[in-house]
């Protein structure tokens, strides 16, 4: 028996399984979701460094599946934290509806994605991708009467983007007879720079939809917001990184990355691999800007996720060693604490009901763990010591540093440092400040939804510290794949052309000063007194009770003028006239079908002279 | 050659009936014309100068003979079926009076776009 | 054990003929002697499957060799559809037991039956004029069928179908003439044989003609203008049978004719561009439709273009794409009709917006009818998808990319309104106040058939794939089957 | 020029003004009447053309049965063509 | 506008079909390559009918018959599915005049006597199953005209229509039984031109003649019935 269609006949097996079987009590079905997960998943993490080819032929198509270092990274972040959803859904989801297809979307959606990693072949590939599409569309539409915007949009978008990359693999099918990456890959230089744009255009379409790029990323802030919490973690940290996966095997994969030597290159990147990156970091800035006027918590995280897939997509698009290197962790990273956000904001919804930030305050008494999990959450994301956001960063910096590539690196430090801005409203107005009254009976989420938030949280303190096994295993994958020179890594201390750093001293330092800070604090300067939600200033305006003069309402009000102009114009609305358009276009072509059956019978006979005139023309 | 002539002009007059007649019944009608020119084309593509019908009533008749049986075979099975379009045509015509009280085709439009 | 195919047809029309000295005797019974029958004749297709794979099974009529009498030329593609239409009947036979109470019942069932008759007819007769017959058989069943339901609609298109039924039939027979004065044959193979020695002009007139007359069921872009008010105002079980076999009749017509009986290049590109404009044009059409059952017509148009775009390709693999997608809408339209059917009936109108709610309500019927949907756009692992790949590789690998895009992007519109009404089902909120009616089991039990027959292909394409090779082999080898159809002289 | 051809002709000329009165009539008994001279000249046709059996059939179901089948959709529904 | 478009349309079509059966001249022997010789030939040995268009309906192409009634059938049961209303009607006309109704009912029972011959001898002289059903078909037509209340019982037509029907199919499924081909003759030849030759060809013709004369009686019966 090959060990991949093990893994994943245990993981689709096992979610249907546990849907028929779930209808005889809800445990089972989780302890079968639960079996079948670790199973494959102790299955999938005994394949590291082992490469096992499985290969068949269905309806004439050949389908190659193997296990490779970077398939183990992505499969090892899938499972995992696939997991910890599961795990923290155990409670969410407890005496919810529809719980059935929860977990069984749930599961589909962790077996298709671990399908997408470990395929070698173009058609494979695709097909789990549509597979993963239509699971995380049934989640997406979870909460059926106000999610059918959102889910029409992400699956009418999905679909765009999986049929571009259907023609792009047909075409390449067309071209070299074969949909192997590994056959591709050896063909790739021979086509033409026309072919090869066309190739990457059509490609990029379908992954930089799940990957968010702007401006393919208007369906992402509803259908994170709008489906369950654990699957929007789910979403975020994961289904996001396929995208990026994607753009992985488009750029260094089946391209075998040849583009360097194809196109033009500035400052030693290859143009496709610049415009990305260019790409990349624009997404960054919009969605980072865009997140902090957000209202709504989950709907700013989404945005906060486009503007880390941007990091993410343009370190890739740099792509020598320290950019790929960085790239991948920080997409590891923002699995981790995008995860941790989502769960702990899910975890405040869970007990508050609300998901605006203006309804919502003061609830670090109340809710401590989830406070502690989003301040980590926001550290990491903020990309600063001593959490492993910074060691990412740091890479991605000495990376654009290293190419000398200024204005990205000006545009980035940009989008970080507006992304403090969201950061702290995050944390300020959901934990912080006053409490409304009626929350201050609600208490810590269950112990199953802290496990996941607090493992995940050690996760990210411990790759800050000490990220040498992931850099091993990354490093391990570039270079049995991309044939890039791994990132110099001595004993604790990384090291670039330009400089080094030492995580755990700088971690330690910084660590420390933290936790000092911190006592300090709430110690020496204990001074603050809590201020009721009522006893405010309203700087002369009479408070009515129409107005709501919570703090978190305009919270950044300058900001949010300032970057008005910005929000007009707005990708969404665009597609929505382009659609309008289209659709009142596509109703005029039905009146050709008048009613008349006479005048169907002149179609008839017109057609039938049309035959003859054209057919004795072409004779 | 008048046989064709005679076949086509049927078939023609009985399409331009369908195509531009408004009236049900006579829509019918000309589907008839262009079956009964199409039978009178079959007919005349399988005759033979100078040969009797492929009947041996007497044993002196030889195949030499003889028109085309095939033909008239086919025609005669094809006059049966146009029968039953017609039947069944003429019952909807009928249908159609009762509910929309019109023969006219143009008129009974409901069912559009 | 096999028994003569030719009983695929004789004993459904002996039922036929029966059922009205049975009724006298029980209402009860003429109910399940479809099932009973069309059972029969599933049977018998797959027992056939293996003895036609090998070698065309060439069934004598009345003691003749081939071009002498009719004989039935039951090779590989005509076994493959004789089976498809066996199993939608059976499916809808079974459908049908609890699901049709309009008077006069009877009536229903014997022209339920022979129109499931001439279409195994068509495709199994390898001969000319039958096959014309046959397809009379289908059509006829098929206007007294739209017009069943008596009402002012049901007449109006009806009518509409008979005038361009009738005006294909004669198109039909003056192709027939002209074919028989120039080859002096009516059977399929010896006209294929001979056509090689008639004038081109000729053969393209005899074509042009046959082609407008099949392509009027086969629901070709201009002809089909009879197809959505069919489909829609009929009862609903036949606008199942109208989309799982009254067209394929017509689409294995089409093909016969291009592929076996006539050789012109230029066709298979005019029938691709044919292809592509009925399927852009029925998806466009689909898109604002406010009837479910329209709605479901045009997409069947549009399936169909993307049968025909299929056949254009005049490749192996092309032509076993389009025979899957033929397979795959077989299963897929039925299975939506007969879902629609219920909601229909369970919401007490056919307009897409008084669907509301139903989800909740009627769990079984939205599911199957979801189901359909999905898989009818191509989502893996569902069937829908292989026949997509398959002949979207195709039409790429043979370099029209534009057409595929095209292709792609009618995809598109289909998922848009196909999850449109999908939306309405599930995501409206509708109140509960009508009282709940029952879902008959016979109807669940049918469309589970086909949901399971959805499941297992699209998991095991291969099962379907290794009896279409032979088939594709059949239409794009003409020589093959001239061959063997001779071979028993 | 012989005899019998002379007499195709006039049937063939009958033939074409019966279809176009079939065509034109405003009554649609009238109509039906003609299409019934088709029908029968059509069937005379078919004797001429050594078709007998055609020729019965014609007469048979052609003129009289199809030509009872309309008149009694007219009597069910209008005369006039409107 | 429709008018012109189709005249237009239907003169390119014409023009195309002109050009088609000028290639093909009128009245020459085409038949060496084709089956109509081998019918002529041996239609006469092989089946025992000296009517060769008979043979050829009957027995080449019996298939083609056994659609045909299949689709009389069909316009018949479609009919009356499409007109039922639940409830049978009396006609409402008015009874004919004396002469008529005297002439008719002298008249009706030679009609059918006729329409029997016609079909009994369907294999030796011009005529058959569906020339006598017709002509037996509109001796009842001449009887509906004549007296007002003359019925028909449908339930003697339709068991006529079926059993008939089941004659043709079981007559063919007799030569599966017999371990030839389905409609193959089981039966002697006979001497040619006799009533009692042909083997099948003069039952298979009766079966047809009931069916046909029982199916246009019950459409005209139907039609006649109907509301209004």
């Amino acid at each position: 028996m090959k060990i991949v269609p093990l893994i994943l006949g245990i993981l689709f097996g096992g979610a249907v399984l546990s849907y028929v079987l779930g209808k005889i009590h809800v445990y089972i079905k989780i302890i079968v979701s639960f079996i079948a997960l670790l199973t494959s998943g102790f299955l999938f993490l005994s394949q590291y460094g082992v490469t096992d080819t499985f290969s068949m032929n269905i309806a004439g198509f050949d389908v190659i599946w193997r296990i490779n270092p970077l398939s183990w990274l992505f499969g090892i972040m899938i499972f995992g934290f696939g997991l910890m959803v599961l795990i923290y859904s155990t409670a969410y989801m407890k005496g919810k509806e529809r719980i059935g297809l929860f977990c069984f979307s749930l599961c589909i959606t962790i077996a298709s994605m671990v399908g997408i990693v470990v395929s070698a072949d173009l058609l494979s590939f695709f097909f789990f991708w549509e597979i993963m599409t239509w699971a995380s569309f049934l989640m997406v539409i979870y909460y059926r009467y106000e999610a059918q915007k959102a889910g029409i949009k992400y699956f009418v978008m999905s679909a765009i983007g999986a049929y571009a990359m259907l023609l792009a693999l047909f075409m390449i099918q067309a071209e070299i007879g074969s949909l192997s990456f590994a056959v591709i890959a050896a063909n790739w230089s021979g086509f033409s720079i026309g072919f090869q744009t066309s190739l990457i255009l059509l490609f990029l379409l379908a992954f930089g939809l799940k990957a968010a790029m702007v401006p393919l990323h208007t369906w992402v802030p509803d259908a994170y917001s709008i489906s369950p919490a654990p699957f929007s973690a789910l979403f975020s940290g994961v289904l996001s990184k396929m995208g990026v996966f994607g753009i992985i095997i488009l750029f260094y994969v089946i391209s075998g990355g040849s583009f360097a030597t194809q196109f033009v290159t500035y400052k030693g990147v290859a143009l496709p691999g610049y415009l990305l990156a260019w790409v990349g970091v624009l997404t960054a800035l919009i969605a980072t800007i865009i997140a902090v006027v957000q209202d709504d918590a989950k709907k700013l995280l989404a945005y906060s996720s486009i503007g880390q897939l941007g990091y993410i997509v343009m370190a890739i698009g740099i792509g020598d060693s320290l950019g790929m290197t960085s790239g991948l962790f920080l997409a590891v990273n923002h699995t981790i604490f995008k995860g941790m956000l989502f769960l702990a904001i899910g975890a405040v919804f869970y007990r508050t009901g609300t998901k605006k930030m203006s309804e919502l305050g003061g609830l670090i008494t109340r809710m401590p763990y989830t406070f502690f999990v989003v301040l980590l959450g926001i550290i990491t994301l903020a990309g600063v010591p001593p959490l492993s956001g910074y060691v990412g960063k740091w890479m991605l910096y000495e990376a654009l540093i290293q190419k000398k590539l200024v204005f990205l690196a000006v545009a980035t430090f940009a989008a970080s440092t507006i992304a403090f801005l969201y950061c702290y409203r995050l944390i300020y107005t959901i934990f912080l400040g006053q409490r409304p009254e009626k929350f201050d009976t609600i208490k810590e989420v269950p112990l199953a939804m802290r496990i996941p938030m607090v493992l995940l949280s050690l996760l990210t303190m411990y790759l800050g510290f000490y990220p040498y096994h992931l850099l091993d295993v990354i490093a391990f994958a570039e270079t049995t794949l991309f044939g890039i020179e791994p990132f110099i890594l001595k004993d604790t201390v990384l090291f670039s052309q330009i400089g080094g750093v030492d995580t755990i001293t700088v971690m330690s330092i910084v660590g420390v000063a933290f936790v000092v800070i911190f006592i300090i604090f709430n110690t020496v300067y204990k001074r603050s007194r809590l201020v009721g939600l009522k006893d405010i200033h309203t700087s002369g305006e009479v408070p009515g009770p129409e107005i709501n003069l919570h703090f978190a309402i305009n919270f950044y009000q300058p900001f949010s003028r300032g970057v008005q102009g910005v929000l007009k114009r707005s990708a969404d609305r665009a597609y929505q006239s382009i659609a309008d358009g289209l659709e009142n276009l596509f109703d005029l072509m039905r009146y050709i079908y008048t009613g008349n059956g006479q005048t169907y019978a002149m179609y008839v006979i017109i057609f039938l002279v049309f035959l003859f005139v054209f057919g004795t023309i072409l004779i | 050659m008048v046989y064709y002539i005679a076949s086509l002009s049927l078939i023609l007059i009985g399409l331009y009936g369908v195509l531009v007649k408004k009236n049900l019944i006579k829509i019918v009608l000309s589907l008839s014309l262009i079956n009964a020119g199409i039978h009178i084309l079959l007919i005349a593509i399988g005759y033979i100068d100078g040969r009797t019908a492929p009947i041996f009533s007497t044993p002196e008749l030889r195949p030499e003979q003889m028109v085309d049986p095939v033909p008239q075979a086919l025609v005669l099975t094809a006059i049966v079926i146009g029968l039953a379009i017609t039947a069944l045509a003429l019952t909807i015509v009928i249908r159609l009076y009762d509910h929309h009280k019109t023969l006219d085709v143009s008129k009974i439009r409901e069912l559009k776009w | 054990m096999m028994f003569d195919p030719v009983l695929m047809i004789a004993l459904p029309l002996l039922a036929a003929f029966l059922i009205p000295v049975i009724n006298r005797f029980s209402k009860a019974i003429p109910k399940y002697i479809p099932v009973v029958v069309i059972g029969f004749n599933l049977y018998e297709s797959i027992m056939l499957l293996p003895y036609s794979m090998v070698k065309p099974v060439i069934v004598i009529i009345a003691g003749w060799q081939p071009p002498l009498g009719i004989n039935l030329t039951i090779g590989p593609l005509g076994n493959i559809l004789a089976l498809m239409i066996s199993l939608v009947g059976f499916v809808v036979a079974i459908y049908n037991i609890k699901f049709v109470t309009e008077e006069p019942t009877e009536k229903y069932y014997m022209l339920f039956l022979l129109i499931i008759t001439g279409a195994t007819g068509v495709v199994l007769t390898g001969d000319l004029f039958n096959m014309f017959v046959f397809l009379e058989i289908t059509s006829i069943s098929a206007y007294a069928l739209t017009a069943f339901i008596r009402d002012r609609n049901g007449a109006e298109a009806a009518f509409k179908y008979l005038l361009i039924g009738g005006i294909a039939s004669t198109m039909i027979l003056l192709g027939i003439a002209i074919i028989y004065t120039y080859t002096g044959t009516l059977n399929l193979a010896d006209i294929a044989q001979k056509m090689q020695y008639v004038d081109p002009k000729i053969a393209l007139a005899a074509m042009v003609l046959l082609i407008v007359g099949f392509g009027v069921e086969a629901e070709l872009f201009p002809l089909n203008g009879w197809a959505p008010d069919a489909y829609s105002q009929a009862p609903t079980p036949v606008g199942a049978v109208f989309g799982g076999i009254v067209v394929k009749a017509g689409v294995y017509g089409l093909a016969r004719m291009i592929y076996t009986i006539f050789n012109f290049e230029g066709v298979f590109y005019f029938l691709m561009i044919m292809g592509l404009i009925t399927l852009l044009m029925a998806e466009m059409s689909a898109m604002r439709q406010s009837q479910i059952k329209r709605m479901l017509a045009f997409s069947s148009i549009g399936q169909m273009g993307l049968v025909f775009i299929a056949f254009g390709l005049a490749t192996q693999r092309g032509v076993e794409g389009a025979l899957f997608q033929m397979l795959n809408h077989a299963l897929l339209k039925p299975l939506l009709f007969l879902s629609a059917g219920y909601l229909v009936y369970y919401s007490g109108s056919k307009n897409i917006e008084d669907l509301d709610g139903m989800g909740r309500r009627k769990p079984f019927l939205a599911f199957f009818f979801a189901f359909g949907a999905f898989a009818i756009m191509g989502l893996p692992p569902l069937n829908g998808f292989w026949s997509k790949m398959i002949i979207i590789s195709e039409t790429i690998r043979n370099g029209f990319v534009i057409v595929a895009a095209f292709v792609l992007a009618g995809s598109v519109i289909e998922a848009v309104y196909y999850l449109r009404v999908v939306g309405r089902l599930y995501f409206k909120k509708h109140d509960d106040n009508q009282q709940e009616k029952y879902v008959h089991g016979s109807a669940i039990f049918a469309m589970s058939i086909l949901v399971i027959l959805a499941i297992v292909i699209g998991l095991y394409p291969d099962l379907v794939m290794q009896y279409l090779k032979p088939a594709a082999e059949e239409l794009v080898n003409k020589s093959l089957y001239i061959q063997s159809v001779f071979a028993i002289n | 020029m012989d005899y019998m051809s002379i007499i195709v002709i006039i049937l063939a000329v009958l033939l074409i003004l019966a279809a176009f009165f079939v065509i034109r009539s405003k009554d649609l008994v009238a109509a039906v009447v003609a299409s019934a001279v088709v029908s029968l000249i059509s069937s005379i046709y078919f004797y001429i053309l050594q078709a007998p059996d055609v020729a019965l059939t014609e007469a048979a179901i052609g003129v009289a049965l199809t030509t009872i089948f309309f008149m009694i959709t007219i009597r069910k529904t209008r005369r006039d063509e409107e | 506008m429709r008018k012109i478009l189709a005249v237009f349309f239907i003169g390119v079509f014409g023009y195309y079909m002109l050009a088609i059966l000028m290639d093909f001249p009128f009245g020459i022997d085409h038949l060496n390559p084709g089956l109509a010789g081998a019918y002529l030939k041996d239609t006469v040995s092989k089946t025992g009918a000296v009517n060769v268009v008979t043979s050829i309906i009957v027995n080449y192409r019996g298939f083609d018959t056994l659609g045909e009634v299949t689709v009389l059938f069909l316009a018949a049961t479609g009919m009356s599915a499409l007109l039922y209303d639940g409830k049978t009607m009396n006609r409402s006309r008015q009874n004919a005049s004396v002469i008529v109704k005297a002439g008719s009912r002298l008249l009706f029972p030679l009609i059918i006597i006729l329409g029997a011959y016609v079909f009994i001898h369907g294999h030796l002289t011009p005529g058959g199953g569906f020339q006598g059903g017709a002509i037996i078909a509109s001796g009842f037509l001449l009887m509906f005209i004549s007296y007002r209340n003359y019925h028909v019982s449908h339930r003697i037509l339709s068991n006529v229509e079926s059993t008939a029907g089941s004659v043709f199919v079981v007559l063919g499924l007799l030569g599966l039984l017999y371990g030839a081909t389905f409609l193959e003759n089981i039966m002697p030849l006979g001497i040619p031109n006799k009533l009692f030759s042909g083997g099948l060809i003069p039952l298979i013709y009766i079966a047809v003649g009931f069916k046909v004369g029982a199916e246009l009686t019950a459409l005209l019966d139907t039609m006649l019935k109907t509301v209004k």
